[in-house]
């Protein structure tokens, strides 16, 4: 066989197939990748720097802009980091609101992920739909935070409101709706067969090189491998409610996407529990004047699982009012990286964005 | 590959019912979509509410918030007069402004959409801008939303039946973690500053307390207050009135943190080690100072640190003046007031007891042999209650009864007392009475909430079971026609009657008269100055009116080279925060003359 | 002369009240405001009812989205997707972070007023603006162009120089052809 | 409340091999501190031996008084749950560490950004120098001798039209004709 | 030559067709698209607007002389092979070329559109564009067999290359040929999906793979051009399959006014379900990788043409 020219094809900073200002170079062979590389550095904020500019609760603002699609499960992490680390107690209505709040944020985002991976593979009718049934959860979010798509509520010591009134029955409702709406779209995408051609045994992730790579997350379920923060180190309440994580083996998107599809139903499933056995009580273990407070110095690690894997938050204080160093990370740290380096060569050029969207690859996640 | 098999076929049916449906679109502009009633939108502060803390301006991680001065708001006691401008530019409307307003003037609304083609539109007052913003109120902040914390650490204090036991001290001091707390409530804002009339660094030492840096925090404040065990104490605070927290919750303790500093500083050693003052070069000039109370301490201090020769002279055998012997002694132990003493002996004043100007000395003696002269002679002359039989026996002033008490002399007030008043002072005799073991009745003319007094104080005469009558009018004192002693006081009851743009006042009900029976009547209604010691030639030059001598902003009277301060000058409150702002500024003029 | 002048008055305004119903968004997000954009295109919010569509390059768009915060790193690719794009072309700047900063004022990789560097057409507020706020800029840049008053191509022509020196100012090492049409 | 057995194994296991201190942070939390030319064993160790296979996290902190940098390692076992932090300091001044991304392939990641960040050299680390700055001339920025704010108030352009803001406190003193001693201003507001 | 000018008048009205429902389609496709994504969608004219607007753009970029040249290749093309294909079975009005050309030398033509978009993307430079040729002809290869096929099996049963004989036939015989051959006819109908560039089939252009492909480096009055030219294209393809297949439209002994519009009537009923299926298929597919494409149209389509050859050959 005649050996094709190389190309170098750029798929982003501009580009309709990017999940975000970011740039993947390509050596092309035909419609072959032969090798990638991952450019980032176009979101990068400087958040960590910043943040040893703001002092404990100001930063949580900055949180969770960390990655545009959840913001959610930023501001836990930081919360439970400094909670840890100030020996600080959680009322425990809080702690189910927060759950709610993080499964929300989870079906908000899947629905992205679902435009996302519908869209990238050519199908624009299910994207239309799960993007516009989206703002239903984000309705719900406004009627508790306040805010669409940063919704700042949950902060070190609890949350910042108490839901409102009628808000339990009107998410119950809403979750009744998004559950009905699911079955459409399954049928549209997970049943066409032409979306499973394309998905099947694509952009595989080996099982065995998994965990060393560092993939998190439905990701890393989707190779087999049963690993959910949730589970394995259960925060907030999640050791009280009963909710399956699924596996899919195979490790290819398809395994993924099925993983993801699945994971919705638990979101569901955890939040109408949360709902029924929500506590009363204090929603807020208030904190000492904001400008003041200070919080013993030390380190912590802290882990929860955000749709797209574990995120990590390691939060050094030097015992002032400001955090001495907070460093992120994300599941797309390594997902956008070595992985995507690791799996693109060998397929094909039509496939790269579509695996992008699978692996959940938020490029101001890596770059921060 | 399959041919297209029939599942694929038969998916469109599902997606081609969405052809009849409605569309969910929410045709915007055309119809809206209400943002939820607790959206972060655009800012609205309610102007008249705001009292320009700059609180929301400190918390804004962004820089976003300036506080700016408006043209139809001054700044008053309690309002700096400035009011918070958004820069649009910069807002993320993360709304821990709002968390954090201490007043809840500022809120956010429904209002989000402002579209512009000129980038220098985005600096927004809100209030200013916006005035009908108010009806689309969203994200609000109430008490228990709020980032304030509004509840004061509680004091601790004797118990009620235990403190009339005897004179110990009932206020028993913050501990450090409650003073931490204490202080860690405090926004920093420096309102109090204004509102005090001694201009205290507050925010500065409450902040070091709140840091853990007490030694910082004494030295702040002795910065301008030589006394600040005695304001401490007994100081009435004003600064509290106005703290920003007050406005929806309890001021900051600002006078319990006051103390809870000087008492890390148990010795005059310590205080000397941690404030180490700078005493100037001698200059050459000295001061005379009549009285030894806090206006005439505080100038000897702040003359002394300058480098004056500084002579006091006192004509009791205590310095202190009024918070020697007006103040009993639970409230304020005498250890402090000798602390404060020796301490300001230690870095040179000079102090001569029992030496009464006009008696012991004369007025012009001092005048003549000294550069200048500051006079902080204070009130000393109660004034009469002005009913019949006020002159039989068992009928005190309260200023006296607590003189007598103060020296360590005793006075019988019997098992039953009536206080006439509601200030400080009568609340203060009443409780002397109560230590020991009287029955005691508070007769007031007005509603308890009018009482001039402390609230706390009134709450402490109430714990240690001190009867409290308000709207009652004495009209005469009854004594025994044999012994002449008082056996009793009749009044009028009162019911109070609103006043065009004035407070109510008590109008005696016809009939209402009602007889308590009583062994003692203590009356305290007030003081007057003692002025028979001046020389005529220099009284008129003094300017006094109704009592009290005419002053300027630097406590300069009408003769150049006297100086005059506390109690009986008209300048401030009668208290003694004001007379060590007195003091304080009178050293500014000496300064002023003197140096030039 | 009159005639002339009419009939290009005619030209014009058939000519903007078709760029008014047609904007070709150029999808490029560049920052976080780009999460609204997906809302804003689909069916709640639907922009497409104004002719409000994706193109997928910058020679077929008319409209630069700059939703929010630009780092230098993507300053330079927004100035070269700019100088693309195709005239009359405008610019949509999102969010709080173009006009003064935003959050990141403080930030040594964020440039901090947007207009320095390229001419800005509509400024929607909000941080991030919600869909019905983007909407509202549209109708905005609509409105302009009907007055035609958007003209954002010739003001960087016209001012390239101002404009280029602010850019240099921040982007080091310039590895670009200067400015083609 | 668990007694930290699990824990207190591993912290042996690994202070025992390698006569280094350590400790149990918490449940679950282990940390031990090695000196920076054991690091690459440790982490061997512990990834063959002991079945620390998934490296979470690596993170470095400027201490800038003690004129070190502190790097934690951070790796997990997907059995036993626990997570062993490894940390180490080097020298500020001369900023080297032993390359890791032959131990865990993202490790490369990591240290890319710290090259970048904070301006440690790894040696024998392949990929580009530029990761996520771009003709960047500075000091490295995360360094806390970097002050970010006044380099952006340098480089970019602050919009007019604000300098009409008023201190609260200033506004007070002024008007109160009261000054702020200087030892006291530090704990005036910011 | 005495109706040189009826024909001039008739080539200019058909080209006005063309363009306007290729258009219109356009702009209905987008609104009903929309109502199932459950919105409401453009208006129906926004095609017409965006032409409009990218005609008025005030500055165009070419890469080189190919890069002019292509898009008025493409309308040449269209233009061209418009005017070889009967509007209206021989109606006056429109008679143009129909009579001279066939179905050999349009299948030529047609491709001649895409060669010249091939040409102007190779000069762009933009690696996306050269893909986007490569993928396209790729595709051209994939779906031209089993066209082809079925249109040599017309062929071969009623023994003519002419269109406007096989739309003659179908009208005298009153049997349309998709059920004389229904084997060909599910062929071409097959292979039309990958024609019309709808999903599954839109590789040429797929924006998250390649921007928009080809025209990634055309913007302004080029494109426009070219949105011109597709739209022409458009209405091309559906009449040939109309003519082919549906019996065609129009009555060849009635060239009256109310004739003809009953006509164009009945072509633009046609036309439009014809047009549904590829969009109707493309709502709610993915879209294919080149090479499963090409093995789509490899695979039942080519088999059903040539059994589609065989039946002409043996049962006729």
């Amino acid at each position: 066989m005649v050996r094709e020219k190389e190309t170098t094809l750029y798929i982003g900073p501009q580009h309709p197939g990017i999940t975000g200002n970011m740039m993947v170079k390509l050596k092309v062979q035909g419609d072959t990748v032969v090798s990638a590389a991952t450019h980032v550095g176009y979101l990068h904020r400087a958040f960590e720097k910043l943040i040893e500019r703001r002092n404990w609760i100001q930063a949580f603002t900055l949180l969770c802009r960390f990655c545009v699609p959840e913001p959610d499960p930023m501001e836990l992490t930081y919360a439970r980091a400094v909670e840890e680390l100030d020996n600080r107690e959680v009322p425990e209505r809080a702690k189910y609101i927060r759950v709610i709040v993080m499964e929300l944020a989870r079906m908000q985002s899947f629905m992205l992920w679902y435009a996302g991976q519908s869209g990238s593979a050519g199908l624009y009718l299910t994207p239309q739909w799960s993007v516009g049934d989206r703002n239903y959860i984000l309705d719900l979010f406004e009627d508790l935070t306040g805010g669409r798509i940063y919704h700042m509520y949950i902060w070190p010591g609890g949350v910042r409101r108490d839901l409102p009134e009628g808000w339990t029955d009107k998410t119950l409702r809403t979750m009744d709706y998004i559950e009905k709406r699911l079955d459409e779209y399954n049928k549209i995408l997970f049943d066409n067969t032409i979306f499973q051609k394309r998905a099947q045994g694509v952009g595989i992730v080996p099982k065995d090189k998994a965990i060393e790579w560092g993939v998190v997350g439905p990701v890393l379920r989707g190779t087999g491998i049963k690993s959910d923060v949730r589970i394995d180190e259960p925060y907030e309440v999640y050791d009280k409610i009963d909710f399956d994580v699924p596996t899919q083996e195979g490790g290819d998107i398809w395994a993924r996407a099925l993983v993801r599809k699945e994971e919705v139903r638990q979101s569901i499933r955890i939040i109408r529990q949360a709902i029924a056995d929500m506590p009363g009580g204090a929603y807020y273990n208030k904190v000492s004047n904001p400008m003041k407070w200070t919080v013993p110095a030390g380190q912590a690690w802290a882990k929860t699982e955000s749709v797209r894997g574990e995120i990590g938050f390691h939060v050094t204080s030097d015992g002032g009012n400001k955090p001495y160093r907070v460093h992120v990370k994300g599941a797309a740290y390594t997902h956008g990286v070595t992985v995507l380096e690791k799996i693109l060569p060998g397929q094909n050029i039509a496939d790269v964005s579509f695996i992008l969207n699978s692996l959940g690859v938020c490029p101001p996640e890596i770059e921060r | 590959m399959s041919f297209i098999d029939l599942k694929g076929m038969l998916q469109p049916l599902g997606a081609v019912k969405q052809l009849f449906k409605k569309p969910h679109t929410i045709q915007y502009p055309y119809e809206t979509n209400k943002a939820s009633d607790n959206y972060r939108g655009l800012h609205f502060n309610d102007l008249d509410q705001c009292i320009g803390c700059g609180n929301c301006s400190t918390i804004c991680q962004n820089d976003a918030i300036d506080m700016i001065s408006l043209d139809n708001i001054d700044g008053k006691k309690g309002d700096s007069g400035l009011r918070p401008r958004i820069d649009n530019g910069r807002c993320c409307w993360c709304a821990l402004c709002v968390d954090v307003c201490p007043t809840g003037s500022l809120n956010l609304t429904k209002d989000y959409i402002f579209v512009t083609d000129n980038p220098n539109d985005f600096l927004l007052t809100p209030g200013l801008d916006n005035p009908d913003a108010k009806d689309r109120l969203s994200y609000t902040c109430d008490m228990n939303t709020s980032l304030s914390l509004y509840d004061r650490v509680p004091m601790r204090e004797l118990d009620g039946k235990e403190r009339v036991k005897s004179f110990a001290e009932v206020v028993l001091g913050y501990s450090e973690e409650e003073a931490r707390a204490e202080a860690d409530r405090c926004i920093s804002c420096g309102l109090c500053t204004e509102a005090c009339p001694e201009n205290m660094h507050i925010p500065e030492y409450i902040n070091a307390i709140a840091r853990g840096n007490d030694d910082d925090a004494l030295r702040i404040i002795y910065d301008n207050n030589p006394l600040p065990e005695m304001c401490g104490k007994v100081c009435t605070r004003v600064c509290e009135d106005v703290c920003a927290l007050q406005v929806r919750g309890e001021a900051v303790a600002i006078r319990w943190l006051k103390r809870y500093a000087t008492e890390t500083a148990p010795t005059v050693e310590m205080i000397k080690e941690i404030v180490d003052p700078k005493i100037e070069e001698p200059n050459g000039f000295s001061v005379g100072i009549v009285g030894a109370g806090p206006a005439g301490l505080t100038a000897a201090y702040y003359l002394a640190l300058k480098g004056y020769d500084v002579t006091i002279y006192e004509a009791q055998a205590h310095a202190g003046g009024m918070i020697m012997y007006g103040i009993p002694k639970y409230r304020f132990p005498l250890e402090s007031i000798d602390k404060q003493i020796q301490y300001m002996e230690s870095i040179g004043v000079k102090i001569k007891y029992n030496t009464k100007v006009g008696k012991d000395i004369t007025f012009d003696e001092i005048y003549t042999n000294n550069d200048a002269v500051f006079v902080g002679i204070g009130l000393q002359n109660p004034w009469n209650i002005g009913i019949k039989n006020e002159d039989s026996p068992g009928v005190i002033s309260a200023i006296e009864y607590l003189k007598i008490i103060n020296s360590d002399e005793t006075y019988d007030v019997g098992k039953k007392v009536a206080v006439i008043g509601g200030g400080n002072v009568a609340i203060d005799g009443a409780r002397v009475s109560a230590r020991f073991g009287a029955d005691v009745t508070i007769l007031y003319r007005r509603r308890v909430e009018d009482m001039p007094a402390d609230w706390e104080e009134i709450e402490g005469a109430e714990h240690e079971g001190i009867n409290i009558v308000p709207q009652a009018i004495p009209t005469r004192i009854i004594k025994d026609e044999k012994t002449g002693k008082v056996i009793g006081i009749e009044y009028l009851k009162a019911k109070m009657v609103a006043e065009d743009g004035g407070r109510p006042r008590p109008v005696a009900i016809e009939g209402s008269e009602t007889i308590y029976e009583c062994d003692t009547v203590i009356g305290a209604i007030g003081q007057q100055a003692d002025f028979d010691w001046l020389p005529e030639n220099y009284k008129e030059d003094l300017i006094i009116e109704r009592g009290k001598i005419q002053v300027n902003d630097l406590r300069q009277t009408g003769v150049t080279k006297i100086f005059a301060g506390g109690d009986s000058v008209k300048y401030g409150n009668s208290d003694a925060i004001s007379a060590i702002a007195d003091g304080f500024n009178a050293v500014k003029g000496i300064d002023k003359l003197l140096l030039k | 002369m009159e005639n002339d002048k009419n009939s290009q008055k005619i030209v014009d305004y058939i000519g903007n009240f078709a760029r008014k119903h047609s904007l070709f968004v150029l999808a490029y997000g560049t920052g976080c405001g780009a999460i609204e954009i997906p809302a804003t295109m689909t069916s709640r919010y639907d922009a497409e009812r104004f002719g409000i569509r994706g193109a997928a390059t910058p020679r077929q768009a008319d409209v630069l989205l700059i939703t929010g915060y630009l780092s230098t790193k993507t300053l330079k690719r927004v100035i070269r997707v700019y100088e693309q794009m195709q005239e009359p072309k405008y610019v949509i700047g999102f969010g709080s972070c173009t006009v003064n900063g935003g959050m990141y004022y403080d930030s040594y990789n964020t440039i901090n007023g947007l207009d320095q560097y390229i001419p800005v057409d509509v400024y929607i507020n909000g941080c991030m603006p919600r869909p019905e706020a983007v909407i509202s800029g549209f109708v905005k840049l609509q409105e302009l162009i009907m007055a035609g008053k958007a003209n954002n191509g010739e003001k960087y022509r016209e001012n390239l120089e101002h404009y280029r020196s602010n850019q240099k100012k921040i982007i080091k090492n310039w590895k670009m052809p200067d400015y083609n049409w | 409340m668990t007694d930290l057995v699990k824990e207190n194994i591993l912290l042996n296991a690994v202070t025992s091999a390698f006569k280094i201190e350590g400790k149990v942070i918490r449940d679950r939390r282990v940390e031990v501190h090695a000196d920076k030319n054991t690091v690459s064993s440790i982490l061997l160790f512990a990834k063959k031996q002991l079945g620390y296979i998934h490296m979470n996290h690596m993170t470095c902190i400027d201490w800038i008084e003690q004129g070190e940098f502190e790097l934690v390692y951070t790796i997990y076992h997907p059995v036993d749950k626990l997570t062993l932090f490894v940390k180490t300091r080097i020298d500020r001044e001369i900023p080297v560490m032993e390359n890791i991304d032959t131990i865990w392939d993202h490790a490369n990641t990591y240290e890319r950004e710290m090259r970048e960040m904070f301006g440690i050299e790894f040696p024998g680390l392949v990929g580009e120098h530029d990761f996520i700055l771009e003709d960047w001339d500075q000091i490295p920025p995360m360094r806390k001798e970097f002050d970010t704010h006044k380099y952006a108030a340098e480089t970019f352009y602050t919009r007019p039209g604000r300098e009409d803001a008023k201190d609260v406190r200033e506004e007070l003193s002024k008007r109160s004709g009261t000054v702020v001693p200087d030892f006291a201003k530090k704990y005036s507001r910011e | 030559m005495e109706d040189l000018g009826l024909k001039i008048f008739g080539a200019i009205l058909t080209t006005i067709m063309a363009f306007t429902v290729g258009m219109t389609y356009g702009g209905i496709v987008r609104k009903l698209t929309a109502r199932v994504q459950n919105r409401y969608g453009p208006p129906v004219y926004q095609n017409f607007l965006d032409l409009l607007k990218l005609q008025s753009k005030k500055t165009n970029i070419a890469h080189g002389f190919m890069g002019h040249m292509a898009p008025v290749w493409i309308i040449i093309a269209a233009v061209t092979v418009l005017m070889f294909i009967p509007i209206l079975n021989g109606n006056l009005w429109f008679p143009n070329l129909s009579f001279h050309g066939d179905l050999i030398f349009l299948l030529y033509m047609m491709v001649f559109g895409s060669l010249g978009m091939a040409l102007g993307a190779g000069q762009t430079g933009n690696p996306n564009s050269a893909i986007g040729v490569t993928r396209g002809l790729s595709q051209m290869v994939g779906y031209e067999i089993p066209f082809v096929l079925a249109l040599v099996a017309l062929m071969i049963q009623f023994q003519t290359t002419s269109v406007q004989d096989l739309t003659q036939v179908q009208h005298e015989t009153g049997v349309w040929n998709a059920f004389a051959n229904p084997f060909a006819f599910l062929a071409a109908l097959l292979a039309s999906l990958g024609m019309f560039r709808y999903s599954p089939f839109d590789i040429v252009g797929a924006p998250a793979e390649l921007a928009s492909g080809p025209v990634s480096e055309f913007g302004g009055k080029y494109l426009g051009t070219m949105m011109s030219g597709g739209a022409v294209f458009a209405f091309i393809k559906l009449t040939l399959y109309v003519h082919l297949f549906f019996g065609g439209a129009g009555n060849p002994d009635d060239s009256g006014i109310l004739a003809t519009l009953a006509g164009i009537g009945i072509l633009l009923v046609k036309t439009f379900l014809l047009y549904m299926i590829p969009v109707f298929y493309g709502w709610i597919n993915p879209r294919y990788r080149t090479e499963q494409a090409i093995r789509y149209f490899w695979g039942w389509p080519t088999a059903l043409g040539i059994v589609g050859v065989l039946w002409a050959v043996f049962f006729n």
